[in-house]
């Protein structure tokens, strides 16, 4: 019992730890692959801190929610990514929430956020907040479609039933699998306001929609919301990892060993998803905001195809 | 008291001739309604009296379990409206749209309309019941035309001519039932007493049947006012005294169609003859589905609800004509709760239109807001009469639809629809008229409210609990009526 | 002996509403009343809850129909409905302890809200056709004066006017239904119903009838039209319980009418169920998303979360007609739970906009915002139920779609072609209506309480009274209960499901850790209390670790905004600006919006425009015909209102001699 | 005997029906009234030969209501109040004379067919007086229909009630048959008059029916 707590305490700490880390790989990987030096990989955690020691400057309409969402942001993303499996399944909480609660979970930050930016009444926060709902208004169905086909495979909805079947010889290759994974990788992108959705490093203020949202927040508050981000990058990363590569992973009631093993795999994953991220971003450019519907509803498209498939082999 | 019990019968007719006749001397209006009231409320005891004891059916008069409950109603009908006129006339008078010669005449006229009606339900014979029926009919005539407006003689004109064919055409239904019945009861009076006549019903010939019943179908279903003769209905319920209105509406055409029901009676009793049901429901849902598309342009607020007559005629034709203990129970129930929610709103609508000085809708606004005691009466007097529960209309509406789907589906449909739409124009009036900002007079309404909340009071106690013996009662007569 | 108390507490409903009326003019009235009804339906929901478990109770009063007199029955799904009806009932009348002294006119409002609350009860006790539809029928009427109360208003009117019209066409399919139920010799009682099983194609011609009865009252497209008007006529406090308790009455009426007295269902009812609430459900939020008026906004979102209900319902029938017993039992249970959240979290709303409209006058959106500021108590309530109705996690709104979902997730195992293919869509639809959902109330929350005040009756706006904030945090508590101990909800519910369909979901307060598992903990697992707790410990911690390590200063100043901030308010974003991009996506579809900007060209001092037009493509194409040819054919046959007396004695004579013809005809 | 008084009734009452033909082409008024002056008396006949051949006495007072109420005194009441409203030489039918003629036939073959359904157990007389009283009835009718002023339609509406008179007598024993041609005449007096008043109020400058309703109710 006290060791689960511990595996699952171990666990928040990791991704806490691991989510800027993710976040400064994929910038060095991205400023090398356009033959720049870019900043150190460690920069995110210097960002962080000198964010957290600035004082607050607060807009003098601010809103209590204003000052108290941030928190709310973080730690739903926190929670969120604590329970996507990283290096070990069937931790202890693990059951308390299954893919679907995961998401929603991030839908609730994302409600705060999106409230955020109306707190103000600027008009960049109202774009933000307007855009932001827009997108996860068709992100979230596609979504849940994915969880569909993936749970009609797996049988369950809950990740670590699924990172198990995935281990198991049962699972071949699947029509269903790869347009899962495929809209999943769409949703991510759209998710995490990447290119070609959006772009996380211009205040151009006719692309911005993430940015566009957090405009008026500055010090600390700043600083739990990019952590969040970063959370929430990584969380999708290790989702796509845990659903689709879970080689190495190792269960809640292995030992230490396979722990470590699990944890260097996952690391490894890791470094090589924000290679291919940043490969990716490089690659494409920024899409207009009402080019992403049509995106996103591929996307949809694609998932609601796979599960259809599944009914349709499921009875053959 | 046990003396007079077996003449109760023969009372229901005497104590409105006399008092016809006392009334054409009395000058002063203030007595002759009083009067008037009281002898109405002397007929409905008489009529009671029927109920403790009743007398051996008679060559001419008979009550029978199917009349007594036409009576029964048709007094007390005619009792409350006498108190609500004998309160609206005088309003007439201090208008000046009547004088007293006039009131003298209306009130001789309303007794001899009394008799003639009472005598209808009661004669046992076919001939004296078709005289009684244009007795009836020719006083009503004459009440309609009494402010000798324009329009008024024009309804009354209307309603004459159309009145007089439907008598002919029903005498002649009338003789043609004599010659079935002539070869197997005899000649002379026996072979037109109802009593005997239905005993031997079976053995008539049935072709002569067929068409007696075609000509009195039409002939009292023009009284009735079924469509398409339903004319004369509608302008002689908006240009008559209100208190007429009330009593046409309430009572004339329930004699009419109790006149129809027996001779439905008749010829269900004879096997080979044409069933009478199917007219019935045919003619039945021509006029609903009329009269329901008839309300919507309506711009007079009597004739808006002479037409809804018009509209639950067809629906209590329907009930009889299906037939069966359940749709007869309910079309009984309807008829019952139509007369007595009809005339209160008729009760209502005379408030307003002395209250406003105005029959037209457009011109009647907010009411609940100006008079809310009126308003409200109206609005639950419109409600009841759009079948709406909890008062009585929705139980028998309830019933005959209900019965209807599950026997004949493609019936129910049509009907349906009937109602529906008529729920939508009577509701479409009624909020323009109680609602929204009042217009025209807000003067208090001087005359008593008692009659339309004694008749609303009873509706609405039928819609949640009929009594036992009345439900035996009904019962027994729907099983009668086969 | 609990049912007998619920009786009792119809009486005292109706005794109330006579008291209403006598002392309507009095000023304490609207006190007197209110508390009176707030004790009766505390009473009536604790007789509920008794009643959940326990036999059913039945009686029969020498009322209504003479040969068969009112039955009366409390089984447990009555019961459980029973608990919905009061508890909105008693948090209504709690909120209108206070907000009922914004009325003007009392006397048009306490005696139908006492008769209102009485004929709910009493349709869902009824145990016989004709009690059934006349409670039904007196639950309408009340509600139809209640919206009518405002009348100086036409609108109100004209929105009375359509709702009683759709309402007794839905009682007339009923009754239709009920006929054919009953059969010919009018066994008119449930018990008799139950016992008699109808032909296939009699039970499918119910069941298509029930669906449109109760449909029309629950607002299921495309018979939703009269709602949005209706409901926001009404006063608030009575907005919320047609919305949040009367639209739920409506829903068992379906139930019991499919599940109870039907008999074993056919696997194609549900794909019309199915598709009618996954089209309700979008539709629903989309018009929602369009709307200015609050509380027709309110009024749409019902109409999406009676879809998200009907999906329930469907699922049920799907896994039922299969004999999926335990699929059936989950479908229905998310339903039910489904039903109670949405009567939580709708009555908290609509309280939440009455108490803007009263502290503001206000219902129109682009008016509002910043009243976070002035009134936060409220604000805080309202931001609440949005979170719940979006189906955001830890709150209830969430436990119900969650267990939607699982059940979608059970499909698979039916044998069926049609359903195999519709249910995946039908799921779709579901998530796009939750995620849409979400940005409806983002938007609704945001403009109306966040930013700067748009109006200055906005920015003078109060916090209400103590009644009315009461009466909203004791919904927003049960919201936030039920959705982190769903699992105690979800074990009460088992004698109704278990009663419906004949099975029901495992044990769940038996789960270690409070957490709920639909079928096993391998499979799918949810625990409401456990992410609760993370949030709020991880929030802590984060905020007193960073305010005690880090800084913890603030400073004050004006809005960055990329630099150039604007003073004026209107430089916002509105509510519509904020829908157009949704609007862009499904709007020139779904609802023909039309956009014009009028951009004078330089130079040119006119004042350029922006008109925006969204049509209501169902009323366009589906009542405006109706309506059209009706007075079509009024006008026609008006022409009989004006022949001469020749033309109506040749109308006579035509009868004659046709009825002659046929007579000569026949035989 | 029995041949001789089939004969003579069937005879009278064929000539009624032919005389109801004769109405349905008139389109003079004055001719018109003297048609049916020659109507009422031609029943009137009838009428007393069936008082004769039932020998019911009572018969004869309904024979003399015909021939003095309706054979004199309302087509000279009618006459004159003709010339008083100087339109005696009015043309008025509505539809023509050929149309209205085939009509007539029609109606006739109607009530034939419709009347031999009956059993003969009915014996003949009847069924024959039967047939033609429907047939005048019914061409009755319409003459009401076919006819634009009120007088017209009052003549149609006496010549109808002939017919109703003719089966009421025609019907062997049938009581009351006294009372009802009473009733009846009081009926049509009443409708005379209701004409004559109206004339005399000088409200309508016709006696046109169209005219009498104007109005109609509402207006449009």
């Amino acid at each position: 019992m006290m060791t689960d707590l511990i595996v699952q305490g171990s666990q928040m700490a990791f991704v806490l730890v691991l989510a800027p880390f993710l976040t400064g790989l994929s910038r060095k990987f991205r400023a090398r692959l356009l033959s720049r030096q870019g900043p150190a990989v460690i920069q995110p955690y210097r960002d962080l801190l000198r964010l957290l020691r600035k004082d607050v400057i607060l807009a003098h309409n601010a809103s209590w929610l204003f000052r108290v969402a941030p928190y709310l942001i973080f730690a739903a993303t926190w929670v969120a990514s604590a329970l996507v499996p990283t290096f070990a399944t069937g931790l202890l909480f693990s059951w308390s929430a299954d893919l679907i609660a995961i998401i929603a979970l991030l839908g609730s930050a994302r409600f705060f956020l999106a409230l955020a930016g109306l707190d103000i009444g600027t008009s960049f926060g109202g774009i933000g907040s307007s855009r932001e709902m827009l997108i996860a208004s068709l992100a979230e169905p596609a979504m849940i479609m994915i969880v569909f086909s993936l749970a009609l495979i797996a049988g369950s909805t809950q990740l670590s039933t699924m990172a198990g079947f995935m281990l198991s010889p049962a699972i071949g290759l699947r029509v269903s699998l790869g347009l899962a994974l495929i809209s999943l990788i769409m949703v991510a992108i759209a998710e995490n306001a990447r290119i070609p959705i959006d772009n996380p490093s211009t205040h151009l203020e006719l692309t911005m929609v993430h940015e566009a949202m957090v405009l008026e927040y500055s010090g600390r508050h700043l600083a739990m919301i990019e952590l969040a981000a970063a959370l929430k990058l990584q969380l999708y990363i290790s989702l796509v990892i845990c659903l689709f590569v879970p080689w190495g992973i190792g269960h809640a009631d292995a030992s230490l060993i396979s722990y470590v093993i699990g944890a260097a795999a996952y690391v490894l994953k890791l470094a090589i998803a924000a290679f291919l991220l940043a490969l990716f971003e490089t690659a494409i450019a920024k899409m207009r905001v009402f080019r992403v519907p049509n995106f996103l509803g591929a996307a949809l498209m694609l998932s609601l195809l796979g599960t259809l498939f599944l009914f349709v082999s499921r009875s053959l | 008291m046990n003396g007079m019990l077996p003449d109760a019968m023969v009372a229901v007719l005497i104590i409105p001739v006399v008092s016809a006749a006392i009334l054409a001397l009395i000058p002063n209006y203030r007595v002759s309604s009083r009067l008037n009231v009281l002898a109405s409320l002397l007929t409905l005891s008489a009529a009671l009296l029927l109920f403790a004891r009743r007398p051996e059916p008679g060559q001419f008069l008979f009550i029978d379990d199917l009349n007594i409950v036409f009576v029964a109603l048709n007094t007390f009908v005619g009792f409350t409206t006498s108190l609500f006129s004998a309160t609206y006339i005088s309003h007439e008078l201090e208008t000046g749209k009547l004088t007293p010669a006039y009131l003298r005449f209306y009130h001789a006229m309303y007794q001899v309309m009394m008799f003639g009606m009472n005598l209808a339900l009661v004669s046992n014979n076919l001939g004296l019941m078709w005289v009684a029926v244009e007795l009836a009919t020719l006083s009503t005539v004459l009440m309609v035309g009494i402010y000798r407006t324009h329009e008024a003689l024009e309804a009354a004109w209307k309603y004459f001519i159309l009145g007089s064919v439907g008598i002919a055409l029903a005498l002649f239904g009338t003789i043609l039932v004599y010659m079935a019945a002539r070869p197997v009861i005899g000649e002379g009076l026996e072979a037109m007493v109802w009593t005997t006549v239905i005993q031997h019903a079976g053995s008539f010939d049935p072709a002569l049947l067929n068409v007696a019943f075609i000509f009195l179908l039409l002939g009292y279903g023009t009284k009735v006012g079924l469509a398409p003769l339903h004319a004369w209905l509608p302008d002689a319920h908006a240009e008559g005294p209100t208190p007429i209105s009330a009593v046409l509406s309430g009572l004339l055409l329930n004699v009419a169609l109790y006149a129809v029901l027996r001779f439905k009676i008749l010829l269900s009793a004879s096997p080979q003859a044409i069933a009478p049901g199917p007219l019935m429901i045919v003619m039945g849902l021509i006029s609903l589905i009329f009269a329901a598309f008839m309300l919507y342009r309506r711009r007079d607020i009597k004739r808006l609800f002479a037409y809804s007559s018009i509209e639950h005629m067809g629906i209590i034709a329907f009930a009889f004509g299906m037939g069966g203990p359940l749709a007869n129970f309910a079309g009984l129930l309807h008829m019952t709760m139509h007369s007595l929610t009809k005339s209160a709103i008729f009760f209502a609508v005379g408030h307003v239109a002395q209250v406003k000085g105005t029959q037209k809708i457009a011109d009647i606004r907010g009411l609940t807001a100006s008079h809310p005691v009126l308003g409200w009466g109206l609005v639950i007097g419109v409600i009841a009469i759009a079948g709406m529960p909890p008062l009585g209309i929705f139980m028998s509406e309830f019933l005959v639809v209900s019965s209807a789907f599950a026997r004949h589906p493609l019936l129910a449909l049509p009907l349906v629809t009937g109602l529906l739409v008529a729920f939508g124009a009577l509701l479409l009036r009624l909020s323009g008229v109680a609602f929204g900002e009042p217009c025209g007079s807000l003067a208090p309404v001087k005359a008593s409210y008692v009659p339309m909340f004694a008749h609303l009071a009873m509706v609405f106690a039928a819609g949640i609990y009929l009594p036992a013996p009345l439900v035996t009662w009904f019962q027994h007569v729907a099983r009668l009526l086969g | 002996m609990p049912p007998i108390i619920a009786l009792d507490c119809v009486a005292a409903f109706l005794l109330v509403a006579v008291l209403a009326v006598v002392l309507a003019k009095s000023t304490r009235a609207s006190r007197i009343v209110y508390g009176a009804t707030l004790l009766i339906s505390v009473v009536a929901v604790s007789a509920a809850g008794v009643q959940l478990a326990a036999s059913p109770w039945e009686m029969t009063l020498p009322l209504g129909l003479p040969w068969i007199g009112a039955h009366l029955r409390v089984d447990s799904l009555s019961a459980f409905f029973l608990a919905v009806v009061n508890l909105g009932g008693a948090a209504a009348s709690l909120y209108a302890l206070g907000y009922g002294q914004h009325e003007d006119a009392p006397g048009r409002v306490l005696p139908f809200f006492a008769a209102f609350l009485a004929g709910m009860n009493l349709v869902v006790m009824a145990d016989d056709a004709f009690t059934f539809l006349l409670a039904w029928e007196f639950m309408s009427l009340a509600s139809w004066a209640l919206v009518v109360s405002h009348q100086d208003e036409p609108a109100n009117i004209r929105a009375g006017y359509i709702y009683l019209v759709m309402a007794s066409f839905g009682t007339l399919c009923l009754l239709l239904a009920f006929g054919l139920l009953a059969g010919t010799d009018g066994g008119y009682a449930f018990a008799a119903i139950r016992a008699s099983h109808p032909a296939t194609y009699l039970a499918a011609a119910v069941l298509i009838l029930a669906l449109i009865g109760t449909g029309s009252k629950a607002g299921l497209m495309p018979l939703h039209v009269w709602l949005p008007l209706a409901h926001p006529a009404a006063p608030s406090h009575v907005s919320g319980l047609m919305s949040g308790v009367m639209t739920k009455v409506a829903i068992y009426g379906f139930l019991r009418i499919v599940f109870d007295l039907l008999g074993a269902p056919d696997w194609w009812w549900s794909v019309i169920v199915l598709v009618l609430g996954g089209v309700t459900a979008v539709l629903g939020v989309l018009y929602a998303l369009m709307q200015q008026d609050l509380k027709r906004l309110l009024a749409y979102s019902t109409v999406e979360n009676v879809g998200i209900i009907f999906i329930g319902l469907g699922l049920a029938l799907a896994f039922r007609a299969n004999n999926m017993n335990l699929a059936a039992a989950l479908a229905l249970t998310a339903a039910l739970l489904h039903v109670l959240n949405h009567m939580l979290f709708k009555n908290l709303l609509f309280f939440g906009a009455g108490a803007v409209l009263a502290a503001t006058g206000l219902r129109d959106i682009e008016q509002l915002g910043g009243l976070i500021q002035r009134m936060p108590a409220t604000s805080f309530v309202f931001l609440v139920g949005s979170a719940a109705i979006s189906a955001l996690p830890p709150l209830n709104g969430f436990v119900s779609e969650w267990l939607t979902f699982q059940a979608v997730l059970l499909s698979p195992e039916i044998p069926q072609w049609g359903l195999k293919l519709i249910i995946p869509a039908v799921g779709a639809l579901l998530a796009l209506a939750a995620a849409l959902a979400g940005s409806c109330f983002v938007r609704a929350f945001g403009i109306v309480f966040l930013g700067r005040p748009r109006s200055s009756a906005a920015a003078e706006a109060r916090e209400v009274d103590r009644f009315s904030i009461a009466g909203m945090a004791v919904l927003a508590l049960l919201c936030l209960v039920t959705g982190i101990l769903p699992g105690f909800f979800i074990d009460h519910l088992g004698p109704v499901i278990q009663s419906l369909v004949g099975g029901q979901m495992p044990r769940q307060l038996s789960v270690s850790w409070l957490s709920i598992v639909p079928i096993a903990e391998s499979r799918s697992s949810y625990n409401g209390l456990l992410v609760f707790v993370f949030i709020a410990v991880s929030t802590s911690l984060a905020v007193f670790g960073i305010h005690r390590l880090a800084s913890r200063a603030v400073r004050r100043s004006a809005p960055w905004d990329c630099g150039f901030p604007n003073a004026s308010p209107t430089t916002q974003y509105t509510a519509s600006s904020f829908a157009q991009p949704i609007r862009r996506v499904f709007g020139s579809t779904v609802f023909r919006a039309r956009e014009t900007v009028y951009m004078p060209s330089p130079g040119d001092s006119s004042a350029a425009s922006f008109k925006l037009r969204v049509q209501d493509l169902i009323w366009d194409f589906l009542y405006v015909p109706i309506v059209r040819s009706v007075g079509f054919l009024a006008d026609r046959l008006n022409y009989f209102q004006f022949l001469t007396i020749r033309r109506y004695l040749s109308l006579v004579f035509l009868a004659l001699v046709s009825l002659l013809l046929i007579l000569a005809i026949w035989s | 005997m029995i041949g001789l008084q089939f004969d003579l009734a069937h005879l009278l009452a064929g000539g009624l029906v032919l005389l109801s033909f004769m109405m349905l082409y008139q389109d003079r008024l004055y001719a018109l009234l003297n048609v049916f002056a020659f109507h009422s008396v031609v029943l009137a006949l009838s009428v007393a030969w069936q008082a004769y051949i039932q020998d019911a006495a009572h018969l004869y007072v309904t024979a003399a209501i015909a021939l003095l109420f309706k054979g004199v005194i309302i087509p000279v009441a009618l006459h004159r109040m003709i010339v008083r409203l100087g339109i005696h030489r009015e043309i008025e039918t509505v539809v023509g004379v050929g149309l209205t003629m085939l009509a007539g036939m029609a109606l006739v073959a109607l009530s034939m067919v419709v009347m031999l359904r009956v059993t003969p157990g009915a014996d003949a007389l009847a069924r024959e007086d039967l047939a033609f009283a429907l047939s005048v009835i019914l061409i009755g009718l319409l003459v009401m229909v076919t006819r634009r002023n009120a007088v017209g339609q009052v003549v149609g509406f006496m010549s109808l009630e002939n017919g109703l008179v003719l089966a009421a007598t025609g019907a062997k024993g049938m009581p009351l048959v006294v009372e009802i041609s009473v009733a009846f005449s009081v009926l049509i007096a009443f409708i005379v008059i209701g004409i004559f008043l109206f004339r005399i109020r000088e409200r309508f400058d016709t006696v046109d029916i169209g005219a009498l309703d104007q109005f109609r109710g509402e207006r449009r």
